[in-house]
């Protein structure tokens, strides 16, 4: 047997094909479209003390090979999150990762305490990329002491691992992944959007409501590489890529660089089934070659 | 409106591209064979199609359910080429195969005592009713169509739909063909002659149509439900991408419903529509 | 007449199509497939103190909507470039703008006062984004104090028109873009590529033989719309928009955020009568609106 | 080597396609009609075709001139289909157009006094060689074409190549067809057979036939030229992309020359050939 199983922290996933936060619900919506059981983890849409509407429309616009989105956060909060998601997303064998962010550091600790005894949760993901910066909230993704302060307050409420998830939108993504893993998470996973924008020439408006919007899909994918490779040269936990990943030789790529899981996003929207295909994909593949996942983790051959 | 539970599920198919035929200026009807997809559609609900071989072109395209033929296991979307994605799909050849995602979103819904359905459409707005007419064939009610277009070549299909209704009043912004005018002048002129008919309204077309059709459905007290497009990224409620501002939320942080899951009909009274 | 003509510092510009630098060669190599009258300007190749070999190869990979790049600034160095590039750029009829790099910031320096006095030079174009900063020279491109420091020792050799070229692979391209219009600078150039990675899952090796090199092209657009919108609102100079520039309506959204200019990259290597092609389509357009390019400089609608 | 000032200019033209015919598994035969480009094109030139249709493919993909018809002024390129960019191409219809920007690079020369002129073409490497022995048709001197493939079903137009040159030596990896074995084995056989002939070496294949080429001149001093196909984003010299290592650079800063505009032919000794 060929050995595709990975751990963070003190759990095991099945495989390490995860799918994204904010691109796959709570997993209710792909109930027939896709088999659950081939998703090495669901990362669920991120939650937030209070519940929240998000942004106005327009929310999303297709640029090439990607798309912006503004969604907004928009979920029921904790508690109804709780009442209402945790029962559908308990029923899967995948794992389940709660993805959480806040307004402030406070924010982040309540959510998690909330959350820590819940019965079927497996990790949290905590999103560092605060859409709240505009309004007084503090930018815990492109400040390192923050990011550090902010995960070592999680991490005295739960024992369950921690992923931070990073934004690509700093000058060095390696100084905030150090600082993290200083801070105690088990591990890192990058990158979120990048800030991007499009015009409606002929009404001369944005294409967002909110001018600005996070860009996704095939069209980011180099960019995702470079910082995840940066990231895994950079820290000794591990780091799950996301960013442009659409089939196995996608995943590869960032296998190769030294991720040890990777997240689907976009591509669910287009291919609902994706991260099971791509489950399936990597098993054969490792079958064929005779080789376990950790032997193409990392294995990028770079001269000199 | 909450989803049907009697509605099969929403599935991947490849379906068989089995005729595409220019029914109107650049406006094309798009039959695939797919009877997992036909065996589940109601009128109202539409298909998110991948676009054939372009990489650039990241999101299917949604189009709604405009025909079903139960024998043959076929459907058909009617669709106007616009941009890039309906450009591609022009292409598509006999044989070809194209990814579906559907069917989707709710359907159309007509109360109890209904005796005058009126439908306005404005141009491909006109494409879910053929299905709806198809479906309700039987129904004994008066149908009445307002459809308005820029100019008489761009009506579509007008004898498959002249059978399918009681009256077919038609508009175009040229006079070209029927009224010189919008379907709303048209419309009202109708609404103003008094009737002791259940009077029903349903719509799909551009926003401001949309817009001037909940006017006059306010102005006259009379319900109805309209179809909404929204841009989409998935079509299923997976992205959040396509929220439509509710009129009276049910809780301050629920404002919006989503187009392709809540929708695309909603009622007329229920929705902001706004560009 | 509908006017298209733009100033920057002291030097008209006929229209506001450029080329931009490293994508043009020295101009040279387009004789015959473009109508030069009709660029704004041609930004040469960047030109540096001592002549470059150059990256070895592979130098460039094609991804999604975009390329990455990994040149290495190959050129003859400064010396030459006067001698045996100059004479051929003399004889167009666009602006020329000298694309000038370094290793240290006397390099920048020593490299413009060469060619301060040289004939048929309009203004300088500075590149930040310093291709050695591994090999021990600064960061030119992510340090506001250095960007500062630099452009103001560049300032004193030269009356013409400097424009600095800014990186946007930092937190806050603004805070650059402050620092260098206090150094002295007359504009801003935005954005130079970001930097990506692809890897060749075959031979498990990356796709440029430096590992990661620079994205460019249409994929970028987006990041590149959200740089120039965010500079735009920031500094009080003139801001040139590069990125994903393909043809006239991606000219426009660049145009409505706030940029004076644009220039065409990536692009003229797939059609390199692209930049004579948008200005034409330029003047149709203002024609047919009844337009001066100034009323579509920063003509974005913002609610609220 | 230099380019030719004789060669008129490179320019972009859109072409009418007016055939395309399967040759041989996955390798099609794309004939276009484009005049300007057949009057300037010299063998051993190149031309750099859109990918029609499909946005996400950003780069024009680089052929050789197989062939050029002077009275009908068409020009064709032979290809493999082996990714995105041959996908696309092999679906033009008759009819379409594909722009083209060329002809670019630089020509295959024979110095005077060759007497026998030996082809070494792996796999689509035989592309350009058709033009240049259709142009060097009337010259007296010996033609011998080393021509190998992985199997049998993998060989273009072997009648054509045969008539126009003094012998060809066919290899297939599988042994499927003439000598089982690369066409280096063969090649190096004939070396072997001392002659009188003033010997002149054409390659252009795989990567590792062309070293192995390049050591087998050097072995029996023979002098020859090889035509490399490196990865191109412009194919005209303006983005630096395509450098080629040079053996003995003119210049300690200019160890490269760039294969599409100082090539793609170069002086077997003039080049570092690797991976
Ligand atoms: C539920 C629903 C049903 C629809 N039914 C039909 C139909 O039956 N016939 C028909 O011709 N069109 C229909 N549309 C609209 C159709 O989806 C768009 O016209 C089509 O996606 C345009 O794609 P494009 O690439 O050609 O154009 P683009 O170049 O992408 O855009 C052209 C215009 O189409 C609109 N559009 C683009 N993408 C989407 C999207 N994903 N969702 C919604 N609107 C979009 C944009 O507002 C834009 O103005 C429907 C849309 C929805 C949401
Ligand atoms: C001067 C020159 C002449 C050529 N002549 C021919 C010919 O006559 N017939 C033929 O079939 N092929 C020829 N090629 C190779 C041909 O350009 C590539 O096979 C083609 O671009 C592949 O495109 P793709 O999208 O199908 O493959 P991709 O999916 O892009 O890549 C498949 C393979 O093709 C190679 N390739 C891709 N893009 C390029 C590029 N821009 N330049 C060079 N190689 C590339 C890559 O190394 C890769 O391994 C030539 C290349 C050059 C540089
Ligand atoms: C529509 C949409 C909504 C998203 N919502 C969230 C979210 O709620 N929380 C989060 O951490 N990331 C969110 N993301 C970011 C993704 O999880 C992912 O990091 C990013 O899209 C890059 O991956 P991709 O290119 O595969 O989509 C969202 C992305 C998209 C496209
Ligand atoms: C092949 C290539 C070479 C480049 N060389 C340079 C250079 O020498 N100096 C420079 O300032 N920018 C250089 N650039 C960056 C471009 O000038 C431009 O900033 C960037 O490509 C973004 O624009 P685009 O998307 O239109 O290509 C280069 C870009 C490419 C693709
Ligand atoms: S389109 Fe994705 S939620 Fe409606
Ligand atoms: S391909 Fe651009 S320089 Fe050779």
């Amino acid at each position: 047997m060929n050995e595709i199983a990975i751990r963070i922290g003190s759990v095991e996933f099945a495989n390490p094909i995860m799918v994204a936060s904010g691109t796959f619900g709570y997993a209710e919506e792909f109930d027939g479209l896709v088999d659950f059981r081939e998703i090495g983890a669901v990362v669920t849409k991120t939650v937030t003390l209070e519940p929240r509407p998000g942004n106005a429309p327009p929310r999303i616009y297709e640029t090439a090979a990607g798309m912006l989105n503004s969604i907004g956060l928009p979920n029921v909060g904790v508690k109804d999150f709780i009442d209402q998601k945790m029962p559908f997303l308990r029923t899967l064998q995948s794992r389940i990762v709660v993805n959480v962010a806040g307004v402030t550091a406070k924010d982040y600790v309540a959510v998690v305490a909330c959350l820590d005894s819940v019965p079927g949760i497996d990790a949290f993901e905590l999103n560092y990329s605060c859409p709240n910066v505009k309004q007084g909230g503090m930018s815990f993704s492109s400040n390192a002491q923050i990011a550090e302060a902010v995960t070592a307050s999680v991490r005295k409420e739960t024992k369950k691992p921690l992923i931070a998830k990073l934004t690509p939108n700093v000058t060095s993504i390696s100084d905030i992944g150090r600082a993290v893993e200083q801070g105690g998470a088990d591990a890192l996973s990058a990158i979120n959007t990048l800030v991007g924008m499009a015009v409606d020439v002929r009404t001369r408006k944005p294409r967002l409501s909110t001018i600005t919007g996070g860009l996704s899909g095939p069209a980011i994918k180099p960019i995702a590489l470079a910082k995840v490779y940066e990231l895994c040269k950079s820290v000794s936990i591990p780091v799950v890529a996301i960013g442009g990943i659409m089939n196995l030789h996608d995943a590869l790529e960032f296998f190769m660089v030294g991720a040890i899981a990777v997240q689907v996003g976009t591509a669910n929207f287009m291919n609902p089934g994706c991260a099971a295909e791509i489950t399936r994909d990597l098993r054969c593949y490792c079958q064929q070659q005779d080789l376990n996942l950790s032997d193409l983790i990392g294995s990028l051959e770079v001269d000199g | 409106m909450s989803p049907d539970p009697s509605i099969p599920c929403k599935h991947t198919v490849d379906c068989r591209v089995e005729s595409i035929a220019c029914v109107a200026v650049e406006t094309f009807l798009l039959t695939l064979r797919a009877p997992s997809i036909v065996k589940a559609a109601r009128p109202g609900q539409f298909v998110n199609l991948s676009v054939p071989r372009c990489g650039e072109i990241l999101w299917r395209r949604p189009f709604s359910i405009h025909q079903v033929d139960n024998e043959s296991g076929t459907f058909s979307v009617l669709f106007n080429v616009v941009g890039r994605g309906s450009q591609a799909l022009n292409r598509v050849q006999l044989g070809d195969s194209l990814n579906c995602l559907g069917p989707l979103g709710n359907r159309f819904q007509i109360p109890p005592g209904t005796d005058e359905l009126i439908i306005v459409a404005g141009g491909l707005g006109i494409a879910p009713f053929y299905f709806l007419l198809q479906d309700w064939a039987q129904e004994p009610f008066q149908k009445i169509i307002f459809y308005g277009v820029a100019s008489n070549d761009r009506f579509c299909r007008l004898d498959d739909f002249s059978r399918l209704c009681s009256s077919l009043h038609l508009t175009t912004d040229d006079g070209s063909q029927g009224e010189k005018g919008t379907v709303i002048d048209s419309l009202r002129r109708h609404l103003c002659i008094k009737s002791e008919r259940n009077r029903f309204l349903l719509t799909c077309g551009p926003t401001s149509m949309l817009r001037a059709v909940q006017r006059l459905g306010a102005e006259f007290q009379l319900s109805g439900a309209v179809s909404v497009e929204n841009r989409m990224a998935c079509g299923f409620g997976a992205c959040m991408g396509c929220p439509v501002k509710l009129k009276n939320p049910g809780a301050p942080h629920k404002p919006y419903a989503l187009a392709c899951k809540d929708g695309p009909v909603f009622s007329l009274t229920e929705i902001v529509i706004d560009e």
